[in-house]
């Protein structure tokens, strides 16, 4: 691979984890959010993946695959379980159907944006440091995975679904893997195995608790949980 | 520059990889046991057994401890006088609060609010945290450290929403949320410490490494070094209940069932603080003492600030002893801004003597609230009349966690304070003080309320269990012995303090 | 016993209609608790006695030292005997010993059980080891051990609510006060680069102006918190009324004395000598205290809270002789400057003495009546004449009377104050006169209050069934109070014999500290000279020439007539109802300050039903509000409070907000950082 | 020291008992004339004296011995009070034993044990009586004690004898700025201490208004007559050093003969005399203040006392 495709690949995959955090902050439909999400999965995986394949390292190419299956196909299956299931199989009377829309925003779309190019903005200038240290393709596109963290704690105060904070999450998570993938090839493999295997526990984690918020509260809206307060 | 810190680091003098290994392994083992097993009491056994076994092993490696840190497992597991000092802290508390849990787990069963699944998952958790947390303080990589932390996340999610209802769930999620999102952050700090290393020439495999982050740290980018540093205080600060993401304390220790409210204020916060320690003299290395001080003030202070306001608004009982915790959290972050050793070692002192405090408030308040099905302060009254252990182990927490002599915080806050007067910071004892005083006055003034007074002819009568008193009254002996000396231990907490101590 | 019974708690029936076995019970829990008080008063007795041996020892110039560093981990114990400490330790010994005495004897039920006199002992000990402690860490630890221990003391009524909030009251205060105290010491030590006091004084030559002025200002707060001086006195008088008689006695004679050792120690032998707004400013605690404690307790109506007061006005005229001892200091005029500090300490040891007889007697009161207000007693003398007799002695020490305990230590302060000072110092010629009006107006009022004290709670005739029911306290009580009599006896006549222990104070503090000479006082510095025994014998032979006198003529008279009928302006017959009551004996000094009481006034009508003019019932009451609480704790209470609720509002709930919380964390990191 | 100074303490107990009746009785009589009435004589305050004597002695129910007890402490503090102070010598040897502090608390033991007495029946006269009288000797309390402030501060002692002989020595120093103005402050404090117009009016007895009277309203008989005789005793004891504090004029020195005592005894009771016309005298012209005036009364004199300290003090300090 020549520099330049590795160059255009990297570039392509960061601005591709970039534009699918902004187009979760936009859309509202709560399969489209997961199914952005898959595509930023996939975005992230290219990352290691051309990585591994111009410095023809079998190992980052690997890791890349597992980044794939785990962040381009099971997370995003979880979560697609949980839009789509209808109703818990066994447990109590409450049937609920699962919300496909973000309730009512906290924050408009359109302030939400403004928030999200404010957010992009500010992690250009926070990065100076790291970018200043080593000029890299990769580390100049490091902004963008500080964007990317930035923009998902944003979705996650701003959306009221269980499923989108979930989202959210997934995002910032996808974000600081990405930094590890931009700046180095990635954290040591017994980090970046308990770091997946966290991801993905907090994530089934969170479905359940998700399921259990929505059969209590009889809706899988986490902003009315605000009982417990002084 | 350049202090006795990373001189000694580097060389293993000893073999102690059985009691390096063994803290790991004896929950671990325990978790499984619980799994196959069906007599939960034996579990809870078996679980005290293993955190006993933590213990024990903090206590052996404090007296076997050789000049420079232990290895073991191909350099994944390390000990050193933080490492014992943290074990000691976990099995000390842990001992104690899976015992209770025989107790806890009767209650509820008897008062059929639980199912046989969720006694048999508590079983299989609390031991596993214990090994979550053993993990955390005796790895060897930051990364794996964090991992083990972020474990820890994981395991007790589902011991926060333990008991179930609205507010279990409530507060489990915001548990997760909070604490997810704080301890990715500490990951982006960690990913940034990796890539600083490697840009140092630090082989890759080995850049996580505490040791070699050590001999390297003049090395490292201190502009990456300070993004990195200031992450991960104020990630790792989120499972230690720090502002920013101190939020979700409260309402996880209201929530989890007493002998786990135990663990998690005595043991996980510190566990989360340990980590920030752990990066300490890296960081003060690399870029200088002034800036993690000023970042551990900040936040520190911050939280102290908000842990004493809240508790002077404070009505339910439970939520005060969790941001008496934060309270006390807060200060230790200062003490390590501190830090000089005396600072350090009163810091690390403290921890272990807060985590018996808290041990013993939250199995007390555990029973109070299992009285009154409720942890409403105006709801209990006269609580000494009814029950003079569970009165008297309250009575004694409180003064524990309120820096009252003869209870051992009184010793840290002392030293800690010298420390401040010595390297300038009288204004920040000033003001530190003063928070406590408000902390003090709404503490004391609620605890007044609950324990003392006339019972109400209605009052219900308060049961201990007798696994419960019994955690109790080792507990309160505990507090009055730590208070009274450190014996074996005064040496590692030295030893602890000037290993961590700062660069000034 | 059952009018005992019926005595001590009048809302129970008759005692005779309880069954037996609960009867027997009780018989058997009052013999236990006889025998635990017993045990609980020979211990507090006991650790006083080995006080007042190591007092002497100490006076006596034998230094001693001990260090336990394994102990009490990373505070240690360090502990070393000063003529000084010595002084404070033979105080609270001398104390402690009678305390224990009269606490064997003081069995009511609810007043001391298990508990509190288990932990008297050790309450005294911690007492004792303030004044050994030879480093800062060992002082603060077994300052604050004392206030735990008081602490517990003082919640040993705890059933009742007052007793709870006058222990978060003390608990806030003293805790406040600490965190002074220790923020003080520890830049004392951080300043000196030593922990020892021994030390501390070496090196405190190279410690800056500023350094000592902040250890100085917080120093004073800290131990005028424990003195009960303002602004931080409020604990003080709901403390000492709520506790237990003997822990009264404790705290007021021998515990609140020790923040003026703290003073004497630290601000005085240590950090002293000052610039001249030290001895100022220490002048004006001390002249605030005094009068605003005396008149505190002029219109007090509880006994215990009457004489909780006038603890507070002592220490404050304490605080006037120390700040004239250092003022004096300052202006080069030592001479006065020691008679000054021999005035002080002086009154610290009597007050000590008079105030445990005080409180002890109202101890036997409380005992007998379960009253403490004086508006309910009355005509204690005919049922109580011992306990009458001995709260007398006290009364009269308490007011700085001649031949009373008080009289030569206000004497010595006067004697100090009136001195002409040197040619153009302004300051002195305008702080003394006024130090004199306060000492002299402190007096004053404390007349009054004493006679309130004791003509109305003891004299006159009961007010209510409990007072005319009392019955004279126990052997063990009264022993105690004589005993407490005594001691107060011979610092009024002989004050001289203190001089071995002023003299040893001399050589080591800074200030010498002047002697009383022999039987007529007339010390080194004085302008006058008084002979207090002399007084005494010609009091007695004067009113014993007076009696002779109204004897004239009695060969002449009818037979004397006793118990004629008083004058009910032409009423069938005096109801206790018309008696004067301390309220209204203290009338016209609350009309007169006025100004500085603040009474609050309350008035509540009963309107008949369905009428909007005829009243059935009015109430009127007044009574005196604190002023430093109403215009310092208050405004202070408020603000915390609404800060902690804007805080409280920044925790909604709302996990979408916490995670704002976090991000905004985030992001000042991520600026900061870069 | 001379036997005569030995025996100048029992000559003057002696004087001030034998002699304060009339003091009572010119002061009376002054009245009286300058209202137009005839008068009762000086001496009928002697002839009281006999007749309460004489009537049976009375003790109301539920009093005790401090009720008893009281006119005898009065009586007794104003005794010793008048074997102290330097009337007709400044060489007593009692004169050390209590200087001018001490004789003012003496003074105020006779008050608060004529308040104990009052409150010792328990009836309400007796309370109102004591606390309004104990209110206003705490108040003078302080004006007299500054008064001794300014007084001892020129002397440079607060014994009486040096002060009065420091006095004699020097007579001009009474009418410095400090002296005039320690000198009313001091008899305003002995007008209120003695319960005197404008501040007490000896011979009423309307209910609302008496203070002393209302003290010893139960007291009858002996017991009477000793409280009158000792009010006398501290009108004459106070009126007198009032007098040779001012006016030391004659008082006998260390160096007096028999002939020097005598003189001192005469012009001392001649400076009485006359003091007790002009009181007697001024009291006819004023009114009886209202009790909640009185504390102004005092303040006044207090502030005086505290402007003659201050003054005398800067005197002092310039000189000095």
């Amino acid at each position: 691979m020549n520099q330049d495709l590795y160059t255009a690949g990297m570039n392509t995959a960061a601005g591709t984890l970039l534009l699918t955090a902004v187009l979760v902050v936009w859309r509202r439909e709560l399969r489209a959010m997961v199914m952005l999400l898959a595509c930023q999965g996939v975005a992230l995986a290219a990352l290691p993946i051309v990585d591994g394949i111009a410095h023809a390292s079998a190992e980052v190419i690997g890791v890349g695959v597992a980044i794939l299956a785990l962040r381009g196909v099971v997370l995003p299956a979880v979560l697609l379980r949980l839009v789509a299931r209808r109703g818990p199989a066994r447990r109590g009377p409450a049937r609920w159907v699962p919300a496909r829309r973000e309730s009512a925003p906290v924050v408009g779309t359109s302030l939400s944006l403004l928030i999200t190019a404010l957010l992009t903005v500010t992690a250009f200038a926070v990065t100076r440091p790291i970018v200043r240290l080593q000029a890299t393709v990769g580390s100049m596109a490091v902004p963008v995975s500080f964007a990317v963290i930035l923009i998902g704690i944003q979705v996650m105060a701003t959306r009221r679904r269980a499923l989108s904070q979930t989202v959210g999450f997934l995002m910032l998570d996808n974000g600081i893997t990405s930094a590890a993938f931009l700046l180095t090839s990635g954290v040591p493999l017994v980090v970046e195995l308990g770091a997946s295997l966290d991801v993905l526990f907090v994530t089934l984690v969170l479905g359940l608790l998700a399921r259990q918020v929505q059969a209590h509260f009889g809706d899988s809206d986490v902003g009315r949980l605000r009982e417990l307060r002084d | 520059m350049g202090t006795a810190t990373s001189a000694g680091y580097g060389s293993c003098v000893t073999d102690m990889t059985a009691l390096l290994v063994l803290p790991v392994a004896a929950p671990v083992a325990a978790a499984v046991f619980a799994a196959v097993c069906r007599n939960r009491r034996l579990n809870a056994a078996v679980a005290a057994a293993a955190a006993l076994a933590i213990g024990a092993c903090g206590l052996l490696l404090a007296v076997a401890r050789g000049d420079g840190p232990a290895l073991a497992l191909g350099g994944l597991l390390r000990a050193d006088a933080l490492t014992a000092v943290m074990l000691v802290v976990i099995g000390s508390v842990g001992a104690p609060a899976a015992w209770a849990g025989i107790g806890y787990v009767d209650q509820e069963v008897a008062a059929g609010h639980t199912t046989p699944r969720r006694v048999r998952l508590y079983g299989v958790l609390v031991p596993t945290f214990l090994a979550a947390m053993a993990t955390a303080v005796s790895a060897a990589n930051i990364g794996v450290m964090w991992a083990a932390i972020e474990a820890t996340t994981i395991v007790t999610a589902f011991l926060v929403g333990h008991r179930g209802g609205r507010a279990a769930v409530e507060a489990a999620w915001k548990y997760v949320v909070i604490c997810s999102v704080g301890i990715a952050v500490a990951l982006l700090g960690t990913v940034l410490v990796y890539f600083a290393a490697v840009h140092a020439g630090i082989p890759a495999s080995r850049a996580l490494d505490i040791d070699t982050l050590l001999a390297h740290a003049t090395a490292l980018d201190p502009a990456v070094l300070r993004v990195a540093a200031g992450l991960m205080v104020i990630g790792f600060g989120a499972k230690a209940g720090l502002v920013p993401f101190h939020t979700w304390l409260a309402d996880a220790h209201s929530q989890a069932p007493a002998p786990v409210s135990a663990l998690m204020s005595g043991v996980l916060l510190a566990v989360g603080f340990s980590a920030v320690l752990r990066v300490k003299p890296v960081v003060d290395l690399a870029v200088g003492g002034g800036y993690l001080r000023t970042a551990l003030l900040v936040v520190g202070l911050a939280t102290v600030a908000v842990a004493a306001l809240m508790l002077l608004v404070q009505r339910d009982f439970k939520r005060m002893l969790a941001y008496s915790s934060m309270e006390n959290l807060g200060v230790i972050a200062v003490a390590a801004a501190v830090g000089t050793p005396l600072a350090i070692a009163a810091l690390l002192w403290q921890v272990l003597a807060h985590g018996m405090g808290k041990t013993v408030l939250f199995l007390s308040a555990g029973q109070i609230q299992s009285a009154h099905g409720s942890s409403a302060i105006a709801a209990v009254r006269g609580v000494l009349a009814r029950s003079r252990l569970v009165g008297a182990s309250f009575a004694v927490g409180i003064a524990v966690v309120v820096a009252v002599p003869p209870f051992a915080i009184f010793g840290s806050v002392i030293a800690v304070g010298r420390s401040m007067t010595e390297v300038g910071l009288g204004w920040l004892l000033a003001v530190q003080g003063t928070l406590m005083v408000v902390a003090f006055a709404a503490l004391a003034s609620r605890t007044v309320g609950i324990l003392l007074g006339e019972p109400e002819p209605s009052a219900p009568a308060i049961m201990t269990p007798r696994s419960i008193s019994l955690a109790l009254v080792i507990g309160i002996a505990a507090c009055l012995a730590l208070g009274l000396s450190a014996g074996p231990l005064a040496g590692l907490f030295r030893d602890a303090g000037l290993m961590l101590a700062g660069v000034r | 016993m059952t009018m005992i019974r019926t005595a001590l708690r009048p809302d129970t029936d008759a005692a005779g209609s309880e069954p037996q076995a609960s009867h027997d019970a009780r018989q058997g829990h009052e013999a236990r608790s006889a025998a635990a008080a017993a045990w609980g008063g020979a211990a507090t007795s006991l650790v006083g006695l080995a006080g007042v041996v190591c007092g002497i020892v100490a006076l006596a110039g034998r230094s001693w030292s001990l260090s336990l560093d394994g102990l009490f981990p990373m505070v240690g114990v360090q502990l070393e005997l000063t003529p000084l400490g010595g002084l404070f330790m033979l105080l609270t010994g001398a104390v402690a010993v009678i305390v224990g005495i009269y606490s064997a004897g003081y069995t009511r039920a609810g007043h001391l059980g298990g508990f509190p006199l288990a932990v008297m002992p050790i309450f005294v000990a911690t007492m004792l080891l303030v004044p050994a402690a030879g480093s800062v860490p060992t002082f603060l630890l077994m300052w604050e051990l004392m206030a735990v221990s008081s602490m517990m003391l003082v919640l040993a009524g705890h059933r009742r609510a007052e007793v709870r909030s006058a222990g978060v009251y003390y608990a806030v205060l003293t805790h406040l006060g600490f965190m002074a105290i220790l923020l003080g010491l520890l830049l004392l030590s951080a300043a000196t680069g030593t922990t020892r006091f021994a030390e501390i004084s070496f090196a405190i030559g190279d410690v800056g102006h500023g350094a000592r002025t902040v250890i100085f200002v917080l120093t004073l707060l800290g131990f005028g918190s424990k003195a009960g001086l303002l602004p931080l006195h409020a604990w003080l008088p709901r403390a000492h009324a709520e506790s237990p008689s003997p822990a009264s006695a404790l705290m007021s004679a021998a515990m609140v004395t020790l923040g003026v050792y703290g003073i004497v120690r630290i601000d005085l032998d240590i950090l002293g000598p000052g610039p001249r707004w030290w001895g100022l400013v220490m002048l004006a605690v001390g002249a605030v205290s005094a009068l605003f404690g005396v008149l505190q307790a002029s219109v007090a109506t509880d006994l215990k809270r009457l004489l909780a007061f006038s603890t507070t006005e002592n220490m404050g005229l304490v605080l006037v002789a120390l700040g004239a001892a250092a003022l004096l200091t300052s202006s080069g005029m030592r001479d006065v400057a020691a008679l000054a500090l021999a005035a002080g300490l002086l009154h610290l040891l009597v007050h000590g003495s008079f105030k445990m007889l005080a409180f002890l007697a109202a101890g036997s009161v409380q005992n007998a009546t379960g009253l403490r207000d004086l508006d309910r007693l009355g005509g204690l003398a005919r049922r109580m004449p011992v306990t009458t007799a001995l709260f007398g002695v006290a009364a009269l020490g308490a007011a700085g009377l001649p031949v009373g305990a008080g009289f030569v230590s206000e004497w010595l302060l006067l004697q100090s104050l009136i001195h002409r000072p040197a040619a153009g110092d302004t300051l002195m010629a305008l702080t003394m006169p006024l130090a004199i009006g306060v000492v002299a107006l402190s007096v004053g009022v404390g007349v009054v209050t004493m006679v309130k004290a004791f003509g109305v709670g003891f004299l006159a005739r009961p007010r209510t069934d409990e007072a005319a029911h009392a019955r004279e306290a126990g052997a063990p009580m009264l022993l105690a109070m004589a005993l407490a009599a005594l001691v107060c006896t011979v610092l009024a006549l002989v004050p001289a014999a203190l001089d071995p222990a002023l003299r040893a104070l001399g050589r080591t503090l800074p200030v010498p500290v002047a002697t009383l000479g022999g039987v007529v006082i007339g010390p080194a510095g004085g302008l006058g000279s008084i002979a207090p025994a002399v007084l005494a014998a010609g009091m007695a032979s004067a009113v014993i020439l007076a009696v002779a006198l109204s004897r004239i003529g009695s060969r002449r008279r009818p037979p004397a007539q006793s118990a004629a009928p008083l004058w009910a302006c032409g009423a069938d017959g005096l109801t206790s109802r018309m008696e004067y009551t301390a309220s209204s004996f203290a009338q016209p000094m609350q009309r007169v300050f006025r100004g500085v009481l603040r009474p609050e006034a309350d008035l509540s009508v009963v309107r008949a039903a369905g009428s909007a003019y005829d009243v059935e019932q009015m109430a009127y009451r007044e009574r005196p509000t604190d002023a430093v609480e109403a215009h310092l704790y208050r405004p202070v209470l408020r603000l915390v409070r609404a800060v902690a609720g804007w805080v409280r509002r920044a925790h909604t709930g709302s996990v979408q907000l916490y995670l704002v919380y976090g991000g905004v964390g985030l992001l000042i990191v991520l600026v900061l950082a870069r | 020291m001379t036997v005569l100074a030995m025996v100048a303490p029992a000559a003057q107990v002696a004087g001030v008992l034998l002699g304060a009746p009339l003091v009572a009785g010119v002061m009376r009589q002054v009245r009286a004339r300058l209202e137009g009435r005839v008068g009762a004589g000086v001496a009928q305050p002697w002839r009281d004296l006999r007749k309460h004597l004489r009537k049976q002695a009375m003790t109301p129910s539920g009093t005790t011995v401090v009720f008893s007890l009281a006119p005898a402490v009065v009586a007794g503090s104003a005794l010793l009070i008048a074997a102290i102070v330097p009337l007709v010598t400044t060489f007593s040897p009692l004169d050390r034993m209590a200087d001018l502090f001490a004789v003012v608390g003496l003074l105020l033991i006779g008050t608060v044990a004529l308040a104990l007495g009052g409150l010792d029946t328990g009836t309400a006269f007796g309370g109102m009586g004591a606390s309004r009288g104990i209110t206003i000797a705490a108040l003078a309390e302080p004006t007299i004690l500054l008064s001794v402030f300014a007084l001892s501060l020129p002397a440079g002692s607060s014994n009486l004898g040096v002060i009065v002989a420091a006095t004699a020595h020097d007579p001009w120093t009474v009418l410095s700025v400090p002296g005039a103005l320690a000198f009313v402050a001091l008899l305003t404090v002995i007008v209120a201490e003695t319960g005197r117009l404008p501040v007490d009016n000896p011979s009423t007895h309307l209910e609302l208004t008496m203070i002393h009277e209302a003290m010893e309203l139960e007291y009858a008989g002996p017991r009477l007559a000793l409280m009158e005789w000792a009010s006398a005793m501290r009108l004459t004891v106070l009126l007198a050093l009032l007098a040779n504090l001012f006016a030391p004029w004659g008082i006998a020195g260390a160096g007096s003969g028999a002939g020097g005592f005598l003189l001192a005894t005469v012009l001392i009771a001649a400076k009485v005399a006359v003091l007790a016309l002009i009181l007697g005298g001024i009291e006819v012209f004023v009114a009886k203040l209202r009790l909640f005036r009185v504390p102004e009364l005092l303040a006044g004199s207090f502030v005086l006392a505290l402007l003659a300290v201050t003054t005398s003090s800067f005197f002092a300090s310039a000189v000095g």
